[in-house]
């Protein structure tokens, strides 16, 4: 099963309590269903995140693959 | 020029990196962190980043600005962690051989920036602080 | 502030006068000689202005921006003289609590001081000279 | 007869050799009509200028009184 590293930033990073974790997922497992697990309270909260994978913008519905770097980004407050 | 610093932003050296002949237009952008945020006292902000993406995705933007302008060059600093009133946190410098241009392109920097750079900020109150989202305009 | 002058313009020193924690946005506008007009190779500028009246103008537009746009404040220098290439002629400091005003009050002030403020500019060229006119954009 | 002090700059201050001079004026006199008499090849040529007494823009057809300070303003170049 692929194995996957996560990043997490800002509040996702204070929920979850790390910054960075591996963690094996199901073949075909998507962004959004993964986000969904992991985060089920901001998920059911209406948090509007977005998805990247290797550090690189993807749609909610992008499958994961054995060494992906996959980031959920809370919404931006940059500049 | 892209980068993302703890230390106080040099807006000297990014502007130096524009340094041509070709250019008659030259704005800085510089965004400041404000006392107040919808009327509520604010004592400091913290920035925090993704910042391989961010990099990245401030590369991007460049890049973009340098096809769709021609001619126009831009750096983008950004600051990171503790920022304290009146602390400069971002500076966009853009370079065009004509000001509309200019204009269109930092302005157009500064917007995707915050669109779609994974940098984030949390606003520091007297008694909390709270994650705070980009809004247009 | 505004002022006209001689000397190289002190950007940060001018916009060390906006400094207010109530601003969130600045913009530094500069404009720049540029090496050539319409193909033509130019060595240089030299400017010369109706110095009480462009004071005076450039104090209205000053005037009007803080008016028209709450919050913001503005310093304008321009060089007068003899530039060689790259040297900044102006410099339009704008500060206000948000970008868009920002972005806007600035750019009315580049268009409003070539449009109204009795500023001349004579474009200096390997074999003559000529006075050159401002055009929009 | 009103005295009007005279301003020249950039292409003009160059064609009539001075920067600035004193000008006995007919009563009456306005600003277009003053420029026309001082600036014949200018006039006809087409340049055009703007009119500016005691240092603020004025109308063309301004009448001129003693103590004025006129300028005949050509295209502007600054910034």
């Amino acid at each position: 099963m692929p194995v996957v590293t996560l990043r997490y930033f800002a509040t996702l990073r204070e929920s979850r309590g790390v910054e960075s974790e591996p963690l094996t997922v199901a073949e075909g497992e998507t962004a959004a269903s993964l986000y969904a697990k992991l985060f089920p309270r901001e998920h059911a909260g209406g948090l509007r995140v977005a998805f990247a994978v290797n550090r690189d913008y993807a749609p909610p519905g992008v499958v994961l693959h054995d060494g992906d770097e996959l980031c959920f980004l809370p919404p931006l407050g940059g500049g | 020029m892209v980068l993302l610093t703890h230390d106080p932003i040099d807006v000297a050296a990014l502007r130096a990196q524009l340094e041509a002949t070709r250019h008659g237009a030259i704005l800085i952008f510089e965004g400041v962190v404000r006392d107040n945020f919808e009327g509520r006292a604010v004592l400091g902000l913290e920035y925090e980043a993704y910042p391989e993406m961010a990099l990245a995705e401030l590369e991007k933007i460049v890049a973009e600005v340098k096809q769709r302008w021609p001619g126009a060059s831009m750096g983008i600093a950004h600051r990171l962690g503790r920022l304290g009133l009146g602390e400069t946190s971002v500076v966009i410098v853009t370079a065009a051989p004509h000001r509309a241009e200019c204009y269109e392109a930092s302005r157009h920097g500064i917007e995707a920036l915050k669109a779609r750079v994974p940098i984030w900020k949390k606003e520091l109150y007297a008694d909390g602080a709270s994650w705070r989202e980009n809004t247009p305009g």
